[in-house]
């Protein structure tokens, strides 16, 4: 992973008044696995087709192996598309399918057959060569997508939520199977899905966009581990986020208040000041609790409700202002009845600091502070 | 295909496009000129003078003979829509039957050329179920033939009909005269089954109608000898209409010499009689020129002596803009009543 | 809220910018495309109108000639009594035969359009058969049959059901069935397609909530399918109003429908501008109802099945 | 049985019975038609008994062969142009942005919702006041018009069921636009393309109004001929020509759904094979 | 959850030639939260249309309240249903469309508005009433079909993947939302979906239904634990199956042989006897590895990949015949380098024995057991 192969610079993109694509900056490397994940609607496909060059960006450049994609017409470019829902030609036969690049280019027959097999092989279609494309499963749809895009050895290859379609089953197996593709052939992979487990399990990067901002772009432990945004902390995984504001702040530690009680965080490079607007992200696996209070911790919650998921049981602990709050454990583990009151805490490593402006009623959370807290039971 | 119509007035016409009526001619005489002089006629049906005379004043139609009703000859004349005939070309013209009037507008026939014997709006009814005896125009209004009725569709013909029936002139361009007519008219319509365009036959022979202010009691006489006996034209106190049809080549066309020499061959008796035998007709041509071409007994047909009788009883006028534009105004509100 | 808000302020000088960027190739090929049918349009459909309209506003002169002489004359002529009577008698005919077509027609729509894919285009393509060969000659065929010497009479005589013949042609009744036989074709292909396009799910869950099938039938059913049905009386009643040969052919011509006026104008009272204007104001209601009709929610290609 | 299946029969039995009443009004006057194409009277309103004189005759009219082969040439012309304008059209519209577009796009609709003289007069309208002589290529060019909505709007509904990203796909692999048209765009809106096609053919076919206005002197068209002879009778002869047309459709049609019998045996015995 | 309220009887269903569901029986008890879980295409929703009586089944019976369904129409039950897209009436705003089952059965109409209106409230949506159908987003449109459905306060109500259509986040929002309403009205749910997570989350019994056959029906524990069926195993969860004939069967466990290798499981009733045919379903979690062989075992596997997934990372580990085994691990675990060689086991309460029928080359698993099986190292 060196040379840049996609930049987008300023990218902004209007359609009419609707502002979809804001301001956005990325440099993707060669042979790089970046992943664009969001919300539906947040701008994937747009941002994907606009470096296919399907759409023009409204303002700003991007520019494609060093050149801006408005010199070239689509079909004159080294970027091949897997679309959303396969997009295959519904009047050929799989092989006809695959070929087609290569048809187009003029290929001689007998290359195309060897080029067309092999790539068949390679994603495991030997024998469907003259299946027509209405007799495939989803799944297999979508490799003779892949394969049709492969084919013609592409620089890029952009691939549009390529398993959306697909049952739980079915879409692990091929995330597998993409992933070493990918290796394998060294391509760089565009990759848009809104499924956070696919973009953590599959990329090198993942690029988090909301409502058209790029929220935050980085390798998959570190936008789990540290995300800089209250909405990467919401969006992937689990999480339970608490706003509050900075009280004390010594020893590289904060302590920090939220309108139902008082926490403690790391802050090893001491930027936090006291009275910064603060929001700690406290992932439901790392949420602990116990029955006494521990230090540098103020937080009550009554258990509501355990689920059961698999091997986790999910404790919903509701706190006084009736925030809700998950707890994950797993079926060995201990369990706080339902009905209980726990007090909460977690490993101070593990309440991930989000600096971000919000509105937290401040004296209430001095109250708190104030130690009144504890009184109201029920 | 297209395109061949516009070979120069000089040169030779390879094709010719005639404006008949339907049920008159033969195409298969037709057919004969065209195997006799290599030029091939176009037919086309009028289904109302009125349209000819849309399609020559616009000029985007281009015929080269047409088969014009006496009453528009005028309005035809005085607007400079037709050429002049040779009739030295016409060298057949001497076949014609003594009698066959010259249209108004046209007395001198030069610029039409009779191609069928007269004929007549008459009052043909059934002698089997007609509920009445009709002695006068009027008696069409007799609420004993309500829904018997059949009746043509022109104007001209319906109001001079009624005009002539209240004692006026066909031709009358007098509001309070015409208004009149067209209550008379009215309460008609009242018994009137259909108007019918060109042909009460059908309503007659089928019973849905027993009485038919009609153009074609010769045609249903030709139809079956059964309605010889079954049909007569009712003797009234007012005169019928007579029409006549005459050749005619408009102005506009470019192949004058070749019109001419179709308009002449249909005057040949053996050309007429195909046409006879197809449609039936009062002959044109003087008897001892075509007798032998027709059927024997062609005339036992009770309808030609019949003809011969209307020709002393019956008015023709000659329309103008302003009549049409009257009595079309009437017509229109005649036809709205229900 | 106001992050938004600096964000679109922000935008706003730039609006001009913001047009949708597209390549040369791109729009050259969607010239080729476009152009014929667009120059088709404008030539043969929208400048006729104008014309029209242009002639409608001339003045009639001897044997049928236009005078280019510009007159409301033509439009006031339309208020004299006369031509109420036409049009009111235009729109009876019309109005029973929409109501009959859209009647008789619904059931049959929603026949076909429950029916297998492939029944159901075999079932279309037997119902526009008919027309397809010749609607005159089968126009024609009525006259044969409805006669009272004709199949019908002669049948039921046989069957001695009645004694006398029927008065079964020249008259509204007959005009009635014939409009009905030519526009009923293209009266069910509009709402057919609007009752296949209608989710049955909704049908079930309809019945589901407690809703028997004449409720379900007139609270989902009914309203869900009416641009269907609108489209279908689009189709039956404007072609009724300006279609003058089955008047012609089975009516006797006992009555004059606007079609017939309209005709006569251009041919044998040859009175363009006239018949131009009366040409013009039913273009222009016609335009209206399709107006009313896409307000409604209704999509225009419903009309061509 | 119990009674919601009865009640479920009863109602299908009904529906049934209720459509071939339908298709028994629609074809009782084609059987009129085929069986008076027999009768041995000119006027053809009464039957006078059964004669083959008429199919005689036509084989021996020329004449009205010609009629017939200029309608259908009409027909084909006005098909084929109908369809080439219409496909490219409603192909341009699905992504075309321009000034104008909706007034287009709106008034493609006209000619199916204005009565059919008023457009034929219009049409006429145009080309006397454009000086340019009636002939066969105004029939055509009438006629076109009329049929070019519904071509439009078959073929647009089709393309809206196609998945728009197949075009794209075919950029993206590096075929051309034109290629792209032909290997993905027409393929997939075939079977519009047909019955668009269908539509018009028989509109134009049928045509009266638009085409009597528009005809100059040599251009006579089935219908016209048949609608000059309507009120006289109809001859026997016409009977005879369409019941040969209708014939011939109808064998089509049959070969067709024959056609479909034997596919889906086939089918049914290979799948019987593999079981 | 006592009395039966829908009870399936030897239920067929054919759609001509097509066998959709295969001799289904099952009984629901009241107030229970049932789930019908399977691959797409399984029969779900058509056995959920025959309990609503949209659908008759071709053979057997189904009681609704201890009567034949066959016996009234759909709209004459106390059934109703949550249909997969919603199917609200468009023409109708939201009051409308909840107030529609209540009009139909002529409520007077004070009564109709403040049952909607606390129906409304009830799914979070006041203030709503006037909204059209089209302008909501796909969770609220989701509320609104089960006010709907709820407001006629039925004895059962049918859900076929309500939540299908909805995005991660949502979708675990209203499971969370749904499971609370059903509790609180105490109203039987059948629930159609084919996320599994979903059905181990909210359901008291889940049916497990591959090709029209129920393959079993349990609690979400016993059915994540104690599998029945290969097929449940795999569907359920991640799950390592290896098939496998019993070797030796004592003191209430059993050394099972696969074709590469040995292991041994539980066998507490000794219902294993020498020579059957048997799987063992490991679940990833429960895989264990170490560089030493284990007593009892002797699975040899290289590992092949590590993949992030938020804070697990799956270790995907082959065995000799290619055999691909995932291990799961928390990241602050202990894990295997790329390359090496490990030997898997697992505790023997952790691999579950299912007594299926397979086929597996006796031999081969024999000689494997004579102890050939430690030469071959890449
Ligand atoms: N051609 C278009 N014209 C107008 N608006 C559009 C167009 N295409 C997309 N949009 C709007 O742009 C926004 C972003 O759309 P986009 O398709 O990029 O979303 P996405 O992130 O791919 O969502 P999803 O996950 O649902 O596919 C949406 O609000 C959408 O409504
Ligand atoms: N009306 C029908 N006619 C014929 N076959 C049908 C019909 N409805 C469903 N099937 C078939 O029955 C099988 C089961 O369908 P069903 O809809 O019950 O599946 P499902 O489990 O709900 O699947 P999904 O999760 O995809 O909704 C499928 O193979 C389907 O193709
Ligand atoms: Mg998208
Ligand atoms: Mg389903």
């Amino acid at each position: 992973m060196s040379k840049t192969i996609v930049s987008l610079m300023n990218v902004e993109k209007w359609y009419g008044d609707n502002h979809v694509v804001k301001n956005m900056n990325v440099n993707i490397a060669e042979g790089e696995f970046l992943t664009l994940l969001g919300p539906s609607g947040c701008g994937k496909t747009t941002t994907l087709r606009m470096i296919s060059g399907f759409e023009l960006p409204t303002m700003g450049m991007i520019k494609v192996q060093g050149e801006s994609v408005e010199k070239k017409e689509p079909y004159q470019r080294d970027v091949n598309t897997v679309f959303q829902n396969y997009a295959l030609f519904p009047n050929m036969n799989v092989f006809d399918n695959v070929a087609y690049g290569l048809k187009v280019k003029k290929v001689p027959k007998d290359e195309i057959k060897e080029r067309v097999l092999h790539m068949l092989k390679l994603v495991q279609l030997e024998g469907f060569e003259k299946r027509r494309i209405t007799q495939m499963s989803g799944g297999q749809k979508q490799r003779v997508a892949i394969a049709r895009a492969l084919i013609n050895r592409p620089k890029v290859l952009l691939l549009d939520e390529p398993l959306g379609a697909l049952d739980l089953k079915l879409r692990k197996q091929m995330q597998i199977e993409l992933k070493r593709l990918q290796k394998k052939l060294g391509i760089t992979f565009v990759y848009v899905t809104h499924d956070q487990e696919e973009a953590l399990t599959m990329s090198d990067r993942i690029a988090i966009i909301n409502q058209g901002v790029l929220e935050q772009i980085d390798t998959p432990i570190n936008i789990y581990q540290h995300p800089k945004t209250k909405f990467v902390a919401g969006f992937i995984g689990e999480s339970n986020i608490l706003d509050a504001i900075v009280l004390e702040d010594h020893d590289h530690k904060a302590v920090i208040g939220m309108e139902v009680g008082r926490g403690t965080v790391e802050d090893p490079d001491d930027s936090l000041a006291v009275n910064d607007p603060v929001s700690v992200s406290v992932r439901p696996e790392n949420m602990l609790f116990s029955e006494t209070p521990i230090e540098g911790f103020n937080l009550k919650g009554v258990v509501k409700e355990h689920i059961y998921v698999g091997n986790i049981i999910k404790m919903m602990i509701t706190l006084n202002d009736g925030t809700e709050i998950k707890v994950n454990r797993f079926r060995s583990e201990d369990l706080a009845d339902i009905g209980k009151m726990v007090y909460l805490y977690w490993e101070l490593d593990k309440g991930v600091v989000i600096k971000e402006k919000h509105l937290v009623n401040t004296d209430a959370v001095r109250d708190i502070e104030g130690g009144v807290a504890d009184d109201e039971d029920e | 295909g297209c395109g061949s119509s516009k070979s120069s007035s000089s040169g030779k016409a390879d094709s010719i496009n005639i404006l008949v009526w339907e049920g008159t001619w033969s195409e298969d005489a037709f057919k004969d000129f065209t195997k006799k002089t290599g030029i091939k006629v176009n037919v086309s049906y009028i289904d109302n003078t009125d349209t000819i005379i849309s399609k020559l004043v616009e000029g985007n139609a281009n015929y080269d003979v047409i088969d014009l009703e006496s009453a528009y000859v005028k309005t035809f004349v005085d607007n400079d829509l037709l050429a002049k005939l040779d009739n030295k070309s016409l060298t057949n013209k001497k076949n014609i039957a003594d009698g066959i009037p010259a249209a108004t507008g046209d007395e001198k026939m030069e610029y039409t050329c009779p191609d069928m014997a007269p004929g007549y709006t008459g009052i043909v009814y059934n002698k089997e179920t007609c509920p009445i005896k009709i002695t006068k125009f009027s008696d069409l209004a007799d609420p004993k033939l309500k829904g018997q009725v059949a009746m043509v569709n022109s104007t001209i013909s319906l109001y001079g009909a009624a005009l002539e029936a209240l004692g006026y002139k066909a031709s009358s361009k007098k509001e309070s005269e015409v208004k009149e007519a067209n209550e008379l008219l009215k309460r008609i319509k009242t018994n009137v089954k259909a108007f019918v365009g060109e042909s009460a036959v059908s309503q007659l022979e089928n019973g849905e109608c027993s009485v038919a202010l009609c153009w074609d009691y010769i045609t249903l006489c030709n139809d079956s000898k059964d309605n010889w006996d079954k049909f007569a034209v009712a003797d009234i106190d007012s005169d019928y209409e007579m029409f006549c049809q005459y050749w005619s080549v408009p102005a506009s066309s470019e192949k004058k010499s070749a019109a001419e020499k179709f308009i002449n061959y249909m005057l040949e008796p053996d050309a007429l009689a195909k046409c006879y035998k197809e449609n039936g007709g009062a002959p044109l041509l003087k008897a001892d020129v075509i007798k032998s071409y027709l059927p024997d007994g062609y005339y036992d047909n009770p309808a030609i002596a019949e003809y011969e009788k209307l020709e002393k009883k019956s008015w023709c006028v000659a329309v103008d803009d302003d009549l049409i534009s009257l009595m079309d105004t009437y017509y229109t509100e005649l036809m709205g009543e229900d | 809220m106001t992050k938004t808000n600096e964000e679109q302020l922000l935008a706003k000088p730039n609006k001009r910018k913001r047009k949708d960027k597209k390549s040369f190739k791109t729009r050259l090929a969607s010239i080729i495309m476009c152009g014929p049918i667009s120059v088709w349009s404008v030539l043969f459909i929208i400048l006729p109108i104008i014309l029209l309209a242009f002639m409608s506003f001339m003045t009639k002169g001897p044997l049928g000639r236009v005078v280019y002489k510009f007159t409301f004359e033509n439009y006031a002529e339309m208020f004299k009594p006369v031509y109420f009577t036409v049009i009111k008698q235009s729109l009876i005919i019309a109005l029973w035969t929409t109501l009959l077509t859209v009647l008789l027609g619904y059931p049959l729509a929603a026949f076909i359009a429950n029916v297998k894919k492939k029944t159901s285009g075999i079932l279309t393509v037997l119902m526009m058969l008919p027309l397809w060969v010749s609607g005159l000659v089968i126009l024609y065929s009525f006259v044969i049959m409805l006669n009272k010497t004709g199949v019908i009479n002669q049948f039921l005589l046989n069957l001695h059901l009645i004694k006398k013949p029927l008065n079964l042609l020249y008259n509204n009744f007959a005009v009635i069935v014939g409009m009905i036989y030519m526009f009923l074709p293209f009266a069910v292909l509009p709402m057919f397609s609007s009752i296949e396009k209608l989710d049955k799910g909704l049908i079930e869950a309809s019945k589901d909530l407690g809703a028997g099938p004449v409720k379900t039938f007139m609270k989902v059913t009914l309203p869900l399918t009416s641009p269907g049905i609108f489209a279908a009386v689009i189709l039956t009643f404007i072609p009724c109003i300006g279609y003058y040969m089955v008047t012609d052919m089975l009516g006797g011509g006992t009555n004059m429908m606007v079609g017939n006026l309209i005709y006569r104008q251009f041919t044998i009272s040859r009175n363009w501008p006239f018949g131009a204007a009366l040409a013009m104001v039913l273009a222009i209601v016609i335009f209206l109802m399709l107006f009313i009709y896409t307000k409604l929610g209704g999509d225009l290609d419903d009309l061509g099945a | 049985m119990d009674k919601r299946k009865l009640k479920k029969k009863t109602l299908s039995v009904i529906s049934k019975l209720y459509v071939i009443l339908i298709f028994l009004f629609f074809y009782a006057p084609v059987v009129v038609m085929v069986v008076f194409s027999f009768n041995d009277s000119r006027a053809n309103v009464v039957w006078q008994g059964f004669t083959t004189k008429w199919y005689t005759k036509l084989f021996q009219d020329t004449e009205l062969w010609m009629v017939f082969g200029k309608t259908l040439f009409i027909a084909v012309v006005t098909t084929l142009l109908g369809v080439v304008v219409g496909t490219m059209g409603a192909v341009g519209f699905m992504n075309a942005k321009f000034k104008g577009k909706k007034l287009i796009t709106n008034s493609i609709y006209f000619p199916i919702v204005i009565p059919e003289i008023v457009l034929a007069i219009a049409t006429l309208l145009v080309f006397t006041q454009g000086g340019i002589d009636l002939s066969m290529g105004t029939i055509i060019i009438g006629n076109t018009t009329l049929v070019l909505p519904y071509v439009y709007i078959t073929i647009k509904a089709r393309l809206v069921g196609m998945d728009p990203s197949i075009e794209e796909a075919s950029l993206d692999l590096g075929a051309n636009r034109f290629y792209t048209f032909m290997h993905v765009t027409l393929p997939a809106i075939v079977p519009g393309v047909m019955s668009g096609a269908f539509m018009a053919f028989s509109l134009a076919l049928d045509d009266l109004i638009i085409t009597s206005f528009l005809a100059n002197a040599e251009t006579a068209t089935l219908p016209m001929k048949v609608y000059s002879m309507i009120k006289k009778g109809v001859s026997p002869e016409i009977n005879a020509l369409t019941t040969i047309i209708f014939g011939v459709s109808m064998v089509a049609m049959l070969a067709y759904l024959i056609k479909e019998l034997v596919n889906m045996i086939t089918i049914r015995r290979k799948k019987a094979r593999s079981i």
